[in-house]
């Protein structure tokens, strides 16, 4: 068991150790145990990795760089190899998901009903999407891809709240309908590398060693970005992510909202635009208009909601929206701003919803109208709303701003291949979004935390416990140090997006 | 004495580190020593200032009398792509000595004045907390070597103000003053990052070329001539820079975008008297002035700041007599100073430099004695406990030193001789007429007579006459901690006006500066302000308000229309909620829930429907099923038969 | 009578027996038709092998094996029939519907 | 002897006549027992003594891959036969009666899917296909009662039509080519006269029954439901094994040189039976009218696989429905445990079971993932390949439209999941008691489902099989 293979299983092994505990107190305890020797492994392979990558040059190449790998055979005569490996954009990604789900974890310290099942689904979901993020076969990518989507029902259908069967049942049956765009795209991609190279084999690599005909690519690219776009919340099939997040509990929608869309982004970069660059060049211009959409669509549908998670999910939209456009503007910038967004996105998200949770933990309700003056009762929650929405909105001296910045003179900028014109207009509007996200930051956070307080009996409610405040806190210090100092996340990155962009041209 | 250029950095450094210190650890212990330590850290940096100003001015001037702008200190912030890479650093010039000196000297005095003002205040620790926030990112902005620091800054600035402004958050009407400031300087940033955005772009192809080191976005390279050409033969630069003043008219609240300085009101007045008098909304000016080798290349740019700097003067001016609220007169009168500012700079050009070096000079000054009004304003509500004007009166005798300061600032202000005031506005009016601008020449000494008339307005209704109500009677000196600041203010406003500014910042051209060149100037501004006094002591000054009244009740229509500021703040309401929120954000947020998650929720519909359709197939009867079968293969023959060919 | 006459015929029994199979409303009709088609098919056989592969004997042997299915086939359709008729009181395959939709 | 498993079976069978027979109820709880025992010799000498032999004359050849095609039986009668002990308990309401006929008709059914795996002639093929479905006919009217007998006779009704069709078919293919033993028949059906595509649509009739594709399958539903559970579960899982085998046999072994321009057919074939019994299966509320509907929709799965001709398109198939017999029992034996105890059969009657067997809920949940194709299950690497099959032979409208059912199909799967784990138990409901012989079996289920598809060696291996075997 190569060190990557332990970063995929360590969540599983925890999950069965969850499962085997007897008493219901000792679960989250082995939970957070599991989660934080993954976060300590994580670290370890993270400056193992950036060790490698600062001394490496990336200016040539045009196949990923991967690091650390293990390959083994699989189904050899089908050419499926169990085939890992760590690259910079991967990298972040892990970080990522096992900063979130550590702080899930401790977001979910209060979880009462049938925990054992609870943090055993959570860790499993988990094992599947670190296993997307490290598998470079794609056999494998697509079997952990559906590892990562299943649990979400039971989750969101057993502990979630409201219209919960509802909301679970339609993200899942989403989520697979996207799976299957991607299925009949990883079969496209394999026969056709099959038949023209008499190799026939899933591994990423040799597929992109394939020069795929034009007329191919012109089907193919599509379906597989779409594929990936109903998950990273595209334009007209994002309607499960406010429902979804609305109705499921708050370290499952921390998980979903914060990695499992990402996975739409990381997947729609590693595979439609490294493997078909002619039908990424032809598409980009759609793509970037619907992302264009999406990013003002749902800042602007944010505004009216009265349900903070509604609130929150519009939000994830519209920030979602600005990591599909960046890898639409198919430019340095554009795409490294895209990768850089997925992980501060990821982040705040996080933050919000772990909030959200405490909130709601306290008031029993999310509607914002019934809220109000909460900053009295419990300063700490809304210091760390402030934060987030700040985060969210792109103040400087936070990771959002980083990102936003790259994307917006990415676009702005524009490629060799599209007219400049159509795409400037594009990042005109989509810029226009910052301005949108501080009207409904800080209108729906000014409601519930600012004011006179509306409801006598908030009077009586606790600030944030020892747990609440480490959650927040980490991830604020995320937050933070990716803001002030974004240079080792942005050198990690660089070297995996080169070649992405080497093959365009 | 040189390595003091070197510790530059340490000037926003200590507020920072205060700020850390206060926010995460000390306010929740003892809030007094917040305060003091805060106040500290902004002394060490105001005295870190105070030895730059000395030492860098103390360096002999090049050829041309211009000093050298350097970058002592600098690290890679963002590294966007090869060409393209961001520092963030210290960069000592005049204009950015001058503007650190100023708001460390103003911040200091804040301090200390709030640790009297703020006594006995839920959130002492918390309001110091943001103070040094905003006194950090405010040096920040200012010491910025390029423009996307200065964005940066710009930034954390607005936010930093939406904090403070909403200070007191239980006050409905302070939350959504301080949203309000947010939202309109977003807006404004919204068009300086597309600015930055657009120069960026039209930029790098010719940097690429050029092999200058240095990077795209850093002020030396946009500054120096040879890169000025290039840029402008792209003719993009007319709409970068339109957009940069988008931005800047933002902050510094020009016409169309002034509508949260009022509301901005809502804050403490300490934080009026720092943030919204002397610092932030200069910001817009300075950065304007940062950016002026590029701005007189454009002269049609040029022409449309001053001509709106000259309205928003005048605007501001004329809305500032019929305010009750002693802040919002405050405000009104910083809008119109700042309008002076602007339409000074708008005249300059490189080779006329004289409104470049007489807009910073009123800069200086102006921090001055408005920072010492918003001040003695503060004294005055903190004693009788009421914005209103018309409570005040006869406080002259019951606060002598708060009167006394008060008085030095609003003749100051007004332009009269000895005071600051009369130095600055004077070198505007001179550059407006030696730029052959009249128009501009006539609006700013009329604007000069308006300011003299609602300075003495404010005075005479707040310090002369009897006591009108219940607090000003009851009404007592300000505690010393505060009187301190106002007296040390006083002296800078009576001093602030000899300083040869002229030989310290300067730019372009050197010859042309002409101190005090022709005189008709200083008599025209003198006289002009001695009548707006006058007519403001024959209305308000002799005690008795009917006539006050009187003047009112004759021009009621339009009285009444100054009074709601043209109903702005209605037009702008407006469009918000009327038009954005109710015609696109619902009809947005209801066309998600219905029309596109509609159409999904159809598709699990329809399969319903199909299935209850199809099980209908399943008759039952054996011998339907027998029927099928048959056909089936009757089918299956045909189909067969045709995949043959 | 040569191989074509024989043919008609088994084609013939067979289409009987299909529409025997469908139209009759009692069960026992039904298993009569069914007899009828697998007959068929065992003429089939024998005459075929009788014509076109006179040397060898498969298609007889088939044939008689045929008959012990159809035989089977029958037997297990009346046993099933009888269970039936001692419940229901009657052989219309028209009321056998309970399972449906 | 490589026949000697099948004479086992039968002489087994003869064996638990007797007994029965002569100690009456005496024998009662020992007639399950000596059936398992043949059941595992017949496994035993399977394994260990395969050899590729010819026997009656070339009427009769067993070689590796006829291994995994007659393991496949034995383990899925097997498994039937460990959950008799279920149905037979004093206490259920509808219990198992004559338990002997029960066990040999059942082993008469097994002898004949293992003499249809490696019967070389059309008589062979024609005799024990029949002797694989009559039997069951007689097992789906098991219990008395109105439904049972009506789902019986409907079964025999189709049954026997389709048994009409397919020998008159045969008789075609005996005219055409004059030869009954299938490896002399395929060279000489080379070109495509009337005859012999009348011959091969008459075959599809019979085959379509016994696989239950679209046209053919109206019988299932009603014999499905009709039958007693236990039945139900063979005749889903063995008995539709038996279906692809000679579906297997003929259409590569006799139709060798049309298989490939038939492949239209063949796609249309699939998407209409993928579709109608996935769309049906949505509102049906009867479990094992469910099953039934679930069953026809999978093969619509399986038959993709016809739409290449190679030795990996058919290991690609076997596979599959190895892996679909090892899951569906495992859903079924879940089923037959709620169905025997409870007596109820309606999904709801499932509710709240993850509240009270947590670990019997949990076998059921992965085995409705195995079926829906869900990673990391046996069904989701089985589908994998099947769907590669179709895209390899340029078929991605199909590849999609399989994708989507196989969501429709997780849609209703996942009904029975929310009773399970959202909806709390009805009052008064007590858990399920196992049998240790019921544990034994759902282990070696749940092992199976899971290891079928993470080891390679299984799909490898039939793999190579199947290419020997096509060759051959």
């Amino acid at each position: 068991m190569g060190l990557l293979s332990w970063l995929i299983f360590i969540p599983f092994f925890t999950a069965l150790a969850v499962i085997l505990t007897p008493q219901p107190k000792q679960i989250k305890w082995v939970a957070l145990i599991g989660s934080g020797i993954h976060l300590l492994l994580t670290a370890y392979t993270a400056i193992k990795l950036w060790g490698v990558i600062s001394q490496e040059t990336f200016t040539a190449d045009v196949f990923a760089k991967l690091y650390f790998t293990e390959q083994y055979d699989w189904f050899k005569s089908l050419g499926i190899q169990y085939m890992l490996g760590v690259d910079g954009m991967s990298m972040a990604m892990v970080i990522l998901t096992s900063i979130i789900i550590f702080t899930g974890v401790l977001a979910s310290w209060h979880v009462t009903e049938r925990p054992k099942e609870f943090f055993a689904l959570l860790l499993v979901l988990v094992t599947g999407v670190f296993g997307v993020f490290l598998s470079f076969d794609l056999f494998l990518f697509f079997m952990f891809y559906e590892v990562a989507v299943l649990p979400m029902y039971l989750l969101i259908g057993v502990w979630g709240t409201g219209p919960k069967e509802y909301s679970a049942m339609k993200l899942t049956l989403m989520l697979m309908v996207g799976s299957a765009f991607i299925l009949v795209g990883l079969f496209a991609l394999y026969h056709t590398s099959g038949q023209g190279t008499g190799v026939y084999s899933f591994n990423l690599n040799t597929l992109a060693s394939f020069e795929y005909p034009k007329s191919m690519q012109a089907w193919v690219f599509p379906m597989i970005f779409i594929g990936f776009g109903i998950l990273g919340a595209l334009y007209p099939f994002h309607t499960w992510s406010p429902d979804g997040h609305a109705s499921a509990p708050t370290a499952v929608s921390m998980l979903h909202a914060g990695v499992l869309m990402k996975l739409g982004g990381y997947g729609a970069l590693r595979i439609a635009v490294y493997l078909l660059p002619d039908g990424a060049k032809e598409w980009a211009l759609f793509f970037m208009g619907l992302t264009t959409i999406n990013i003002l669509y749902g800042s602007f549908g944010a505004i009216k909601q009265k349900d903070l998670k509604y609130f929150t999910a519009y939000s994830s939209v519209s920030h979602c929206g600005i990591v599909l456009f960046g890898v639409a503007t198919l430019n340095f910038m554009g795409v490294k701003g895209a990768v850089l967004q997925m992980f501060s996105h990821g982040v705040m998200t996080g933050l919000f919803f772990a909030l959200i949770g405490m909130v709601y933990g306290r008031t029993h309700t999310r509607m914002i109208p019934e809220m109000g003056g909460l900053a009295k009762v419990m300063p700490w929650l809304a210091v760390c709303f402030y934060v987030a929405g700040m985060a969210s909105l792109g103040l400087p001296g936070f990771s959002g701003f980083i990102a936003e910045s790259h994307v917006f003179i990415g676009g702005f900028f524009g490629n060799a291949w599209n007219s400049s014109v159509a795409m400037q207009v594009m990042t005109v509007l989509a810029t226009m979004s910052i301005v949108v996200t501080a009207v409904y930051v800080l209108r729906g956070l000014g409601k519930v935390f600012l004011g006179p307080i509306t409801d006598s009996h908030y009077l009586s409610l606790t600030d944030a416990g020892f747990t609440e405040k480490l959650t927040t806190g980490i991830l604020i210090a995320v937050l933070f140090l990716v803001g002030v100092f974004p240079q080792f996340l942005i050198k990690l990155i660089e070297g995996s997006v080169l070649p992405i962009l080497n093959r365009l041209r | 004495m040189h390595d003091m250029i070197a510790y530059a950095w340490l000037i926003p450094a200590f507020p920072f580190i205060s700020f850390l210190l206060i926010g995460l650890g000390v306010r929740l212990y003892s809030q007094k020593l917040a305060g003091i330590i805060a106040t500290l850290s902004i002394g060490a940096s105001f005295a870190c200032a105070l030895t730059l100003a000395i030492t860098y001015f103390g360096l002999a001037p090049d050829a041309e009398g211009l000093r050298p702008t350097l970058v002592p200190w600098s690290f890679i912030w963002v590294d966007y792509m090869e060409g393209l890479r961001v520092n963030l650093g210290i960069l000592v010039d005049p204009i950015s000595v001058l503007l650190m000196v100023v708001v460390t000297t103003v911040s200091l005095l804040v301090h200390l004045y709030s640790m009297g003002y703020m006594k006995g205040e839920t959130g002492y620790g918390r309001y110091f907390t943001w103070l040094n926030l905003f006194t950090f990112s405010m040096l920040g902005l200012v010491v910025a070597p390029n423009i996307i620091q200065t964005y940066v800054f710009w930034e954390l600035v607005g936010a930093s103000s939406f904090l403070l402004i909403g200070y007191y958050y239980e006050r409905g009407a302070a939350v959504a003053a301080s949203k309000k400031a947010f939202i309109v300087t977003r807006f404004a940033d919204l068009g300086f990052l597309l600015g930055i955005i657009l120069l960026g772009y039209v930029g790098y192809p010719l940097y690429q070329g050029s092999g200058v080191e240095g990077q795209l976005f850093d002020y030396t390279y946009l500054t120096n001539p040879q890169n000025i050409t290039a840029l402008v033969g792209t003719g993009f630069l007319g709409i970068s820079l339109l957009l940069i003043y988008m931005g800047a008219a933002g902050k510094s609240a020009m016409f169309p975008l002034h509508i949260w300085l009022p509301d901005a009101m809502e804050g403490p007045t300490p934080v009026s008297a720092l943030i919204h008098a002397a610092t932030m909304v200069v910001a817009g000016v300075y950065l304007v002035a940062r950016l002026f080798p590029l701005f007189s290349t454009t002269p049609d740019v040029l022409e449309f700041v001053s001509y709106v700097g000259l309205f928003t003067c005048a605007f501001a001016a004329i809305i500032a007599c019929t305010q009750d609220d002693i802040k919002r007169v405050l405000a009104f009168s910083t809008l119109s100073q700042l309008g002076y500012m602007m339409f000074a700079l708008g005249l300059a050009s490189m080779d006329q430099p004289l409104g470049y070096v007489a807009s910073m000079f009123h800069l200086f000054t102006h921090a001055f004695f408005k920072a010492l009004l918003f001040l003695g304003a503060g004294a005055i509500i903190h004693a009788v406990h009421s914005n209103d004007i018309w409570h005040m009166g006869g406080l002259k005798k019951l606060m002598p030193v708060t009167h006394l300061t008060f008085l030095i600032a609003v003749l100051a202000i007004s332009g009269i001789w000895p005071f600051a005031g009369f130095f600055s506005k004077d070198e505007i009016l001179l550059a407006a007429l030696q730029g052959g601008k009249n128009i501009h020449f006539i609006g700013g000494l009329l604007v000069a007579g308006l300011t003299a008339f609602y300075m003495a307005r404010i005075y005479f209704l707040s310090f002369w006459g009897s006591p009108r109500s219940k607090g000003s009677s009851h009404a007592h000196e300000a505690p010393l901690i505060m009187l301190i600041p106002l007296c040390v203010l006083a002296v800078l406003s009576l001093v602030g006006g000899w300083v040869p500014f002229s030989d310290y910042v300067t730019i372009g051209l050197t010859e042309h500066q002409g101190g005090h060149g022709s005189s008709i100037v200083p008599i025209l501004g003198s006289l002009v302000a001695i009548l707006g006094l006058g007519f403001s002591w024959f209305v308000y000054g002799r005690g008795e308000s009917a006539r006050s009244d009187a003047i009112a009740a004759k021009w009621g229509m339009v009285f009444g229309w100054i009074k709601n500021k043209f109903y702005m703040d209605e037009v702008y309401q407006f469009i918000t909620h009327q038009m954005i929120f109710r015609f696109v954000a619902t009809p947005i947020a209801w066309f998600d829930r219905n029309v596109v998650d509609g159409a999904v929720n159809l598709t699990g519909w329809l399969t319903r429907r199909a299935s209850s359709i199809f099980t209908l197939i399943q008759t039952g009867q054996a011998q339907t099923y027998g029927v099928w079968f048959v056909v089936g293969t009757g089918v299956t023959l045909i189909m067969l038969w045709f995949t043959k060919g | 009578m040569n191989l074509y006459h024989f043919i008609i015929f088994s084609l013939f029994l067979f289409s009987v027996g299909i529409y025997g199979v469908l139209t009759r409303r009692s069960a026992v009709g039904i298993l009569i038709a069914i007899e009828l088609m697998l007959n068929a098919g065992a003429i089939n056989l024998a005459v075929f092998n009788r014509y076109l592969a006179p040397d060898k004997v498969d298609g007889q042997i088939m044939a008689l094996f045929v008959m012990a299915v159809a035989a089977a086939e029958v037997l297990v359709g009346m046993a099933i029939l009888i269970m039936l008729f001692r419940r229901k009181k009657s052989v219309d395959i028209g009321q056998l519907d309970i399972l449906r939709h | 002897m490589s026949m000697l498993p099948e004479i086992i079976i039968i002489l087994f069978a003869f064996l638990i006549i007797a007994l029965d027979l002569i100690f009456l109820d005496k024998a009662k709880n020992y007639l399950v027992p000596v059936t398992v025992v043949g059941i595992l010799a017949a496994c035993a000498v399977l394994i260990f003594n395969n050899s590729d032999t010819l026997m009656l004359g070339g009427r009769f050849v067993s070689g590796a891959m006829h291994l995994w095609l007659k393991v496949t039986f034995l383990i899925a009668t097997l498994l039937v036969v460990i959950l008799v002990p279920e149905s037979t308990s004093e206490n259920l309401k509808n219990r198992l009666s004559s338990v002997g006929e029960f066990l040999t008709i059942l082993l008469f059914t097994l002898a004949g899917m293992m003499y249809l795996v490696s019967c070389q002639d059309l008589v062979t093929l024609y005799v024990s296909l029949e002797l694989a479905t009559i039997p069951l006919m007689v097992l789906s009217s098991w219990n008395r009662d109105d439904q049972g007998g009506e789902g019986a006779i409907k079964y025999l009704v189709i049954g026997a039509l389709a048994s009409a069709f397919l020998l008159y078919g045969f008789g075609l293919i005996y005219a055409l080519s004059g030869e009954l033993s299938i490896p002399a028949i395929m060279p000489q059906l080379t070109e495509g006269s009337p005859a012999l595509y009348l011959a091969a649509a008459l075959i599809t009739a019979g085959i379509g029954f016994k696989l239950t594709l679209f046209p053919f399958h109206m019988w299932a539903p009603d014999a499905y439901q009709g039958a007693p559970i236990l039945v139900t579960a063979y005749l889903s899982g063995a008995s539709k094994a038996a279906g692809l085998v000679v579906a297997l046999q003929i259409f590569y072994r006799l139709f060798g040189h049309f298989i490939v321009d038939w492949a239209p057919f063949v796609a249309v074939l699939a998407t209409l039976t993928m579709t109608l019994g996935n769309v049906v299966a949505v509102l049906q509320e009867n479990l094992k009218r469910f099953m039934a509907f679930s069953a026809i929709s999978q093969a619509g799965y399986i038959i993709l696989g016809f739409l290449g001709n190679t030795g990996a398109d058919i290991s690609a198939m076997i596979f599959y429905m190895l892996v679909y017999v090892f899951t569906n029992l495992a859903v079924f034996t879940v089923l037959i445990v709620h169905v025997q105890q409870t007596g109820k059969e309606t999904i709801q009657s499932l509710r709240g079971m993850s509240r009270l067997n947590p670990g019997l809920a949990l076998i059921l949940m992965i085995g409705l993932f195995g079926l829906a194709g869900i990673p990391p299950l046996a069904g989701f690497i089985g589908k994998f390949f099947l769907f590669n099959v179709a895209a390899k032979s340029g078929y991605y409208w199909l590849v999609v439209l399989a994708v989507l059912n196989s969501t429709v199909s997780l849609y209703y799967y996942l009904r029975l999941v929310r009773q399970m784990y959202i909806e709390v138990p009805a009052e008064g409901d007590k858990p399920l008691k196992i049998k240790p012989l019921t544990m034994l079996g759902l282990g070696f289920v749940t092992v199976g489902m899971l290891g079928l598809g993470l080891i390679p060696y299984f799909y490898e291996q039939i793999g190579r099989d199947a290419a020997q075997w096509l060759a051959f």
